[in-house]
């Protein structure tokens, strides 16, 4: 089908966003909106492979420790200004401040340099498998040099009216009530973006949201905006299509932070012990109402090097009760903090309750704001803990950071708050990150998950999907492995 | 007799709502009022009089209602007429001045507006008209003026100057019938006797029929053409007044009488040797009243350099209007408020210098006799614990105190089955007897009371009063007695003060003082009082 | 008068002091501050991040130091810069507060003129099954809580008869101007506001029945009848008005909790009025920016109030203004 | 007192107020011994609709807990809160109310002072950063909920202590030496107590109301059901599963009509002149 040109879409964005200058802030939806705004050099299919966006081609060296991106020509920022390599080295240096993700996955590079206006060539100090994956517009959006060179960035006014090469330009935001994005007339992939504009309506209940769509005020409703509990009845409705894709770049994956340190959790039995008392099938059919999958350890099984190849922790109440009792748990405390994300994650945090209390357990949920969970969490300060993280794509980006001891850190609260430390899994995640070719980083992969999944250092609970709710009249919304958050520039609508 | 009557009121009987303390409010009662007549009806409280009233304007509550009778007014009954109908009458050929001037009128709406109301309730005048007729109104009743309170609200009129308005307006359709109920009751007896001229010479001059409702058989001698007296909704007499004053038939009637004060003071021995019980020195009083951050503070001088003092034995009484200040002198005398300036000694212990515990241990050797018999005990505590709280509280054991209550109670004419009973189940002058019991539960040397009768009908007034007298005998007490009622001081008291704004004017022993009012204002006050002119009964 | 106001301003801005000071504390006892809340969003969170975040909030200083700079910037109007939002409070509240302004008196009127009216004629029909009715009926959405009538709401009229819009404050997109947007502005308004205000009626419709039967029993009313006034007459101009009178005041206090009540409103209704934006601050932390609507909804209060006691004032006698 | 209760039984909305309370009450008292299901227990299929298993009578919610074991202990928990917060903002509101009218002056204006500042700040919007800062629970609840209701009664009080403190049979308390806590305790606050029993058990209806709404907004006891939590839990699969949210919202709106009914009963009871007199 051909590719109708004009239309509005009227999408929902919760919360709403911070701010939209993508380089400052990252939260999901300052993504999801920035999105189109903002481009990195790379994007992924679904597949996770790399696909050209600003960055026309690119090329490996043979010892995988030097990077050559060609740019597009003829791009230009919405105000008109050509985009070129020095954009790209000016945003690199910027990120390394504002971009805590950015500084981590550029940590491994020694020096960026712009031969000529349309080449960047990135020099690793060492090799690092992942590299080519940390390019997508979330994690290293590009930066308009003319416009924050020599600024103070904080209070750059540019960053209430972003500036990018994205397929649609910041036009208004009414605070509390929309965001309106408009066509970028000059947009460097001709005949794209399709539509005309976008609103992003800031509705602040869930259940409101879902109304919002049934009533056809809005068209798109991205991962994660309506309760799990709406989604088959949304589905059912007249024109609409529902997509699970979009998420394979991010992978989120839930599960228990266990704290290791203290108490009756520092026991191994008493961990695998809560593996076995939790009801995973019943999590993911009724509080997820069937979509994702039950999580089998630390990767999603959409990230390189997954393997199903390790213990399996059925449901299994009475043998969650012996490993309880053989370890000796006598009806200590146990505080959970479930994640206050809404009444999804409050109900699975109820179940998660009774399952435990079913098995003997003595728990005590903490009622506790985003704020102060997150705090309690970076403080050590929980014993079971709900959280769902991103994976990008590899582990040595989303997975290691969870499981090795130098990244045992308090007060911050995504990395190995758990407290686990086993030298073993220290030194394959180490090797890993720089290890040569594939299969060798396979290996070694493989190798940590079975002992992770042996440790349960923290409770692996589902791999997530958020299903995207859209009108079918829109069409080719989704095309890429970052989903909505890549920007609308393939979207058109079927009037 | 002569003119015939206007309006004709007959066998009316009104019928309370079940569970009331009898049947009937009004139980039959027939009378005739007349062109230029005035009839008093008279009666103790609860004998049904505004009852009568508020049947002939068509005002009864809801919760009453008319058994049987009828009025005749105009060749109509009135008893049957619809709302319409009442509307029509009310105001225009009947009109009504109430008790209470100080709540009678809107405060929210100015005085020239609720009396141009009367025209636009029939319909008459244009607004321009109504103005201009209420003004002139104004200065018929001698509001002193009138221009400028048409233009007042209700609230920056003093209480004399209200009930002419009120007066004004119900006489500014030139009614046929004027009902008064108490219109001057609440009024200072100066005050009472302009408003009773007032109102005689206003009837006279528009020839209008009169039903003035009172208590006071002064009132009555100075305005009645006609007697009409109640007693438990029935009429037990009736005729006009110079043979119901001097030759009254009905036991009932002549027991009023008699209760009635004389103004003649009693012959009283001198009690000169005595020692001091009180002595009050320059005692100065002025309320301030915050007017907030950026107003000005309100002054009043309540007590100014008052000095007085009463002797073993004596009962000193303190007189004057409303507002002069004599209930600021009883509290003063009681500490109940600090006074500014002066000694209060009892004995020889200086009230004024003492505080908290040592004042409270002091406090017993003067009590207080309250004005109002239903706010003056708590209606949540038993007799026993009103009278014998004091007594504990100073630290008596509590059986004593309440074998004392007992006692007390039946000296104050009280059986002792009261002592379980809670304050509502008391009549008015039973529930003053309680406050007289309880006032001396704490054996004190002297007794202040404020207006201790005022409240009273004169027959139960009479009772207390010599319940009073007798006691202060019987026990050697000291009395300082506050009254606005001449009468009553001329009855009760060895000597008398005349208080004006704040100060003792004169003082003097009583039956000089009548005898011989000095200043000008004493003798305002002697010549105000009702019923002077007529021979008062003999006692 | 002017004295009169200035002085009830003056007294006003202490209040106004005490609540900064109060609240500056009360939300630094909350666990968890801007920095952690933004690390946690952002998806990362490494010690640099923190204190960067900490340090450009001012979070580093001492709290003393805080509180001192907050309130010299109060004291000289200014209302602090939130950093979540990179913007001003004064102006991010500026953007909102017309939408809660315009909800909570819309809310206020429907609850005072209902509430005034349905009281009004509980207490002319006292004792019948009229008095009964009424009072039931206002109960009844007084009873409900403000969400759940909401929902209710939004499923009869947004989503079965499709009446009115569900959310938001005006149709987005539409860019209408004039009448017309007025009138889309009203369609987006009455659900909110009458949620809102209906959950207040009961309120003043007891407190008017109440009152009215009070004063119709005073003296003054015994004598208006006895000028043969009409009954609608006596009871528009004499027992009304003077009935009115206290329930006007105690509106006026009441407005702290209907200001209160429209976080839940502009929840469920998606309006953009301070409620959520407090709603929002408080989640995120956003320690000014949770003062700065704070010190504005307590504003609103102290004005609501010195309006109604001014009405209260110029309308009775009694009360006299200093010159 | 028998008058009193008289006169509470006349008035119909006092009775049928009373009614539900007594009801509410026992339901909240003996239920949980009759039905000792855990309402937390996942005991049949989700979304399970009313009147089809008499096993779970009113149905399931979304994880297949029972609704009816649900409301049962949900009414001793909301009846809980508002009961006790009530009486926390009475314990605070009657003294400082009391104390504000008996002494006047100086004690008075700080004390209204006071109070007006926490009457100025927007009683919900505190309500629910109090419960934020304290981290929800039950305490912080109760408190929360009695620090912004207890305005409300010291005004009440200080304005019926004003009144009353110039009563004659207060000062007649004074001049027989008593202490003035003595006549603030017997003779005072007895006498003011009418108006606020009606105002309580307004209050406590509030009370209910409020824990409802903060349940809504996700800040309610995460260890303890109440109606308004199964509210909140429910509405955002209302269109599917209407009996989730309906049922315990039938029962808050009842019990706080029962609540504001006895109000009006006692507000008759205890004031004969309004109701007696008629017009
Ligand atoms: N609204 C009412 N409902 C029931 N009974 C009433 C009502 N008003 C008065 N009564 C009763 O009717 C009787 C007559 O009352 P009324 O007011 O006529 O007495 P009164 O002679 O005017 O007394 P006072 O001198 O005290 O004014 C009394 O027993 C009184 O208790
Ligand atoms: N607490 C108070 N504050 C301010 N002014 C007061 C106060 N009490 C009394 N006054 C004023 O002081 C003056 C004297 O009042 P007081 O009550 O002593 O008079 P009174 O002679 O007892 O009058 P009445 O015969 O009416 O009882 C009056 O003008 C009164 O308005
Ligand atoms: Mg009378
Ligand atoms: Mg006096
Ligand atoms: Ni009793």
């Amino acid at each position: 089908q051909e590719p109708k040109t004009g239309g509005v879409i009227n999408a929902v964005i919760q919360p709403e966003p911070p701010g939209l200058m993508l380089a400052m802030v990252q939260n999901g939806p300052v993504q999801m909106v920035s999105g189109n705004i903002f481009e990195g050099l790379l994007r992924y299919s679904p597949k996770l492979e790399p696909q050209p966006e600003l960055a026309e081609s690119w090329s490996v060296s043979e010892d995988a420790k030097t990077y050559t991106f060609k740019l597009r020509k003829g791009v230009t920022w919405h105000d008109g200004k050509p985009f070129t390599a020095a954009d790209v080295l000016f945003s690199v240096e910027m990120l390394k401040q504002t971009h805590a993700r950015a500084r981590n996955n550029l940590a491994q590079v020694d020096k960026v340099e712009a031969p000529d206006d349309y080449t960047v060539v990135f020099t690793l100090k060492q090799p690092f498998g992942p590299f080519l994956g940390i390019f997508e517009v979330g994690s290293m959006p590009m930066v308009p040099k003319h416009l924050y060179e020599g600024t103070d960035w904080k209070t750059n006014p540019y960053n209430n009216a972003p500036v990018g090469t994205g397929p649609f330009m910041f036009r208004e935001w009414q605070k509390g009530s929309f965001i309106r994005l408009v066509k970028n007339p000059n947009y460097h992939e001709k005949g794209k973006p399709y539509l005309d504009e976008i609103y992003w309506q800031i509705i602040p209940d869930a259940a409101a949201r879902s109304v919002a769509y049934e009533t056809g005020k809005v068209d798109v409703l991205p991962g994660g905006s309506v309760e799990n509990f709406d989604v088959p009845r949304l589905s059912k409705l007249k024109d609409t299509c529902v997509t699970g894709a979009g998420w394979e770049f991010f992978s989120p994956l839930a599960w228990l932070w266990l704290n290791n340190r203290q108490g009756p959790l520092a026991d191994k039995r008493v961990r695998q012990a809560i593996m076995y008392a939790i009801d995973r099938d019943f999590a993911k059919d009724v509080i997820w109402n069937g979509l994702g999958k039950v999580a089998t350890g630390p990767s999603a099984s959409t990230i390189k090097y997954y393997t199903d190849d390790v213990k399996k922790y059925p449901y299994d109440p009475a043998k969650a009760k012996a490993l309880l009792k053989e370890a000796g748990y006598k009806g200590e405390k146990i505080r959970l903090l479930p994640l206050a994300y809404g009444e999804t994650w409050q109900r699975w945090g109820e179940a998660v309750k009774q399952n435990l209390q079913d098995v003997g357990m003595n728990i005590e949920t903490i009622a506790t704001d985003v704020a102060g969970g997150n705090q309690k969490i970076g403080d050590w300060d929980y014993d079971i803990a709900f959280t769902y993280l991103y994976q990008y794509g590899d582990p040595a980006l989303g997975v290691g950071r969870n499981y090795i001891s130098s990244a045992i850190a308090k007060g911050q609260m995504f990395n190995n708050v758990e407290g686990y430390s086993n030298p073993e899994i220290d030194k394959l995640f180490a090797d890993g990150a720089v290890a040569t070719p594939d299969s060798k980083r396979k290996e070694i992969y493989e190798k940590a998950q079975k002992i992770l999944v042996e440790d349960v250092p923290v409770a692996w609970m589902l791999e997530l999907q958020f299903p995207t709710i859209m009108r079918c009249k829109v069409k080719n919304l989704i095309t890429t492995g970052i989903g909505v958050n890549d920007g609308f520039k393939d979207a058109w609508l079927d009037k | 007799m002569t003119a015939p009557p206007a309006v004709s009121i007959k066998n009316l009987r009104i019928a309370l709502p079940k569970g009331a303390e009898r049947p009937f409010a009004v139980d039959g009662v027939s009378l005739d009022l007349r062109p230029g007549r005035i009839v008093c009806v008279v009666g103790e409280s609860g004998s049904g009089k505004s009852m009568c009233a508020h049947a002939l304007m068509g005002l009864l509550p809801d919760t009453v209602s008319v058994a049987s009778g009828e009025i005749q007014f105009e060749g109509r009954d009135l008893l049957k007429l619809d709302d319409d109908g009442w509307r029509d009458l009310r105001g225009r050929r009947l009109a009504m001045i109430f008790q209470e001037p100080m709540t009678a009128l809107n405060p929210l709406m100015r005085i020239g507006d609720q009396m141009a109301e009367m025209f636009e309730a029939h319909g008459l005048l244009t607004p321009k008209e109504r103005r201009a007729k209420a003004l002139s109104l104004a200065r018929e009743v001698g509001l002193p003026d009138p221009e400028r309170i048409v233009r007042a609200y209700p609230h920056q009129l003093s209480g004399g100057q209200r009930q002419r308005a009120m007066i004004a307006m119900a006489l500014a359709l030139e009614p046929a019938v004027l009902v008064a109920d108490e219109p001057t009751t609440a009024l200072d007896v100066t005050t009472q006797a302009q408003i009773l001229k007032l109102i005689r010479n206003l009837q006279r001059n528009r020839n209008m029929a009169v039903m003035f409702i009172t208590h006071d058989f002064g009132v009555v001698a100075d305005i009645a053409d006609q007697v009409v007296v109640l007693r438990h909704g029935k009429v037990v007499e009736e005729g006009p007044a110079a043979t119901v004053f001097n030759a009254p038939q009905h036991d009932y009637t002549k027991a009023l009488l008699a209760a009635v004060p004389s103004m003649d003071p009693p012959a009283r021995e001198p009690l000169d040797d005595q020692a001091r019980a009180v002595e009050v020195i320059g005692l100065d009083k002025t309320y301030v009243t915050s007017g907030g951050w950026f107003r000005e503070d309100r002054r009043v001088d309540a007590a100014r350099a008052v000095n007085f003092n009463i002797l073993r034995g004596e009962t000193l009484g303190l007189v004057g209007e409303s507002g002069s200040g004599k209930s600021s002198v009883a509290r003063l005398v009681m500490r109940l408020i600090e006074a500014d300036r002066g000694t209060v000694r009892i004995g020889e212990t200086d009230l004024t210098q003492l505080s908290g515990k040592a004042l409270r241990a002091e406090r017993h050797r003067i009590q207080m006799i309250f004005q109002d018999p239903f706010a003056s005990l708590n209606p949540r505590r038993k007799i026993s614990h009103i009278i014998a709280d004091g007594p504990i509280a100073a630290g008596l054991d509590p059986k004593a105190a309440f074998d004392r209550a007992r006692d007390l109670l039946k000296m104050v004419g009280l059986d002792a089955g009261a002592l379980e009973r809670y304050p509502h189940e008391f009549s008015g002058g039973q529930r003053q007897r309680i406050g007289i019991a309880r006032a001396l539960a704490l054996e004190p040397e002297i007794i202040v009371a404020d207006e201790a009768v005022s409240a009273l009908d004169v027959s139960v007034q009479a009772q207390v009063l010599r319940l009073l007298e007798d006691l202060k005998t019987r026990l050697g007490l000291s009395m300082l007695f506050i009254t606005h009622d001449l009468r009553v001081a001329a009855q009760i008291c060895d000597r008398i003060a005349v208080m004006q704004r704040g100060a003792i004017v004169e003082l003097k022993p009583t039956a000089q003082l009548f005898a011989a009012p000095e200043h000008a204002y004493t003798r305002e006050l002697l010549a105000a009082v009702p019923g002077r002119k007529e021979r008062a009964p003999a006692a | 008068m002017l004295s009169f106001i200035a002085q009830r301003v003056l007294k006003g801005v202490i209040v106004l002091l005490a609540i900064v000071v109060l609240n500056f504390f009360l939300i630094r006892l909350a666990p968890g501050d801007p920095a952690v809340v933004m690390a946690g969003e952002a998806g990362a969170s490494d010690q640099i991040f923190v204190n960067q975040l900490r340090e450009k909030f001012g979070l580093d200083k001492p709290l003393p130091e805080q509180l001192f700079i907050y309130v010299k910037g109060v004291v000289t109007l200014d209302l602090g810069f939130s950093f979540r939002q990179q913007a001003p409070v004064a102006k991010l509240i500026g953007e909102r507060l017309p939408a809660t302004l315009l909800l909570t008196l819309t809310a206020f009127a429907i609850s005072l003129a209902l509430g005034i009216l349905f009281g009004t004629f509980a207490a002319r029909f006292a004792g019948t099954f009229l008095d009964t009715a009424i009072t039931v009926f206002a109960l009844i959405f007084y009873a409900m809580p403000i969400f759940w009538v909401a929902l209710m709401g939004i499923l009869l009229f947004s989503v079965t008869m499709d009446w009115l819009p569900s959310f938001g404050y005006e149709t987005v997109g539409a860019n209408l101007t004039g009448f017309s947007h007025a009138v889309d502005v009203a369609k987006h308004l009455i659900m909110p506001a009458m949620t809102l205000g209906l959950f207040f009626m009961a309120t003043y419709t007891r407190m008017t029945r109440a009152s009215m039967l009070e004063v119709k029993r005073l003296d003054f009313v015994k004598t208006a009848r006895a000028k043969g006034l009409s009954d609608a007459v006596i009871q528009r101009r004499h027992v009304l008005r003077n009935a009115l009178l206290p329930v006007v005041t105690l509106a006026g206090v009441h407005s702290g909790t209907l200001i209160g009540g429209a976080v839940i409103t502009e929840t469920v209704f998606a309006w953009p009025g301070i409620g959520r934006l407090m709603y929002d601050a408080l989640l995120q932390r956003d320690y000014n920016l949770l003062l700065g609507v704070f010190v504005i909804c307590s504003a609103m209060v102290l004005i609501f109030n010195l309006i109604t006691d001014l009405v209260y004032r110029l309308v009775d006698p009694r009360i006299e203004f200093a010159s | 007192m028998k008058q009193f209760w008289k006169s509470m039984l006349r008035s119909p909305s006092g009775v049928i107020g009373l009614i539900i309370l007594v009801l509410a009450i026992s339901v909240a008292l003996f239920g949980p011994m009759l039905f000792p299901n855990s309402p937390w227990r996942m005991v049949q299929r989700p979304f399970l609709p009313p009147f089809t298993l008499s096993a779970v009578p009113l149905g399931t919610d979304a994880l297949g807990r029972d609704v009816f074991a649900g409301m049962i202990f949900g009414a001793r928990v909301s009846l809980l809160v508002g009961l006790v917060s009530t009486l926390v903002a009475l314990i605070v509101g009657v003294p400082i109310g009391a104390m504000a009218g008996y002494f006047g002056g100086r004690v008075d204006d700080a004390l209204m002072r006071f109070t007006e500042f926490f009457q100025t700040i927007p009683s919900f919007a505190l309500a629910i950063v109090l419960v934020a800062i304290l981290q929800p629970s039950i305490y912080s609840i109760v408190t929360s909920i009695a620090l912004v209701s207890w305005p409300p009664v010291a005004r009440l009080v200080r304005g019926e202590v004003l009144s009353l403190r110039t009563r004659e049979y207060v000062q007649a308390a004074v001049v027989t030496g008593q202490s003035n806590t003595w006549i603030i305790m017997r003779e005072i606050l007895p006498n003011a107590l009418s108006p606020v029993i009606v105002l309580a058990s307004l209050m406590v209806a509030t009370a209910i109301l409020l824990e409802s709404s903060l349940s809504f907004l996700g800040l309610g006891d995460p260890n303890l059901i109440s109606w308004g939590y199964m509210v909140g839990a429910g509405r955002t699969v209302i269109r599917q599963a209407w009996w989730i949210t309906v049922f315990p919202g039938v029962a808050i709106l009842i019990s706080v009509l029962g609540l504001n009914l006895i109000g009006e009963g006692l507000n008759d009871a205890l004031n004969p002149r309004l109701s007696r007199e008629g017009r």
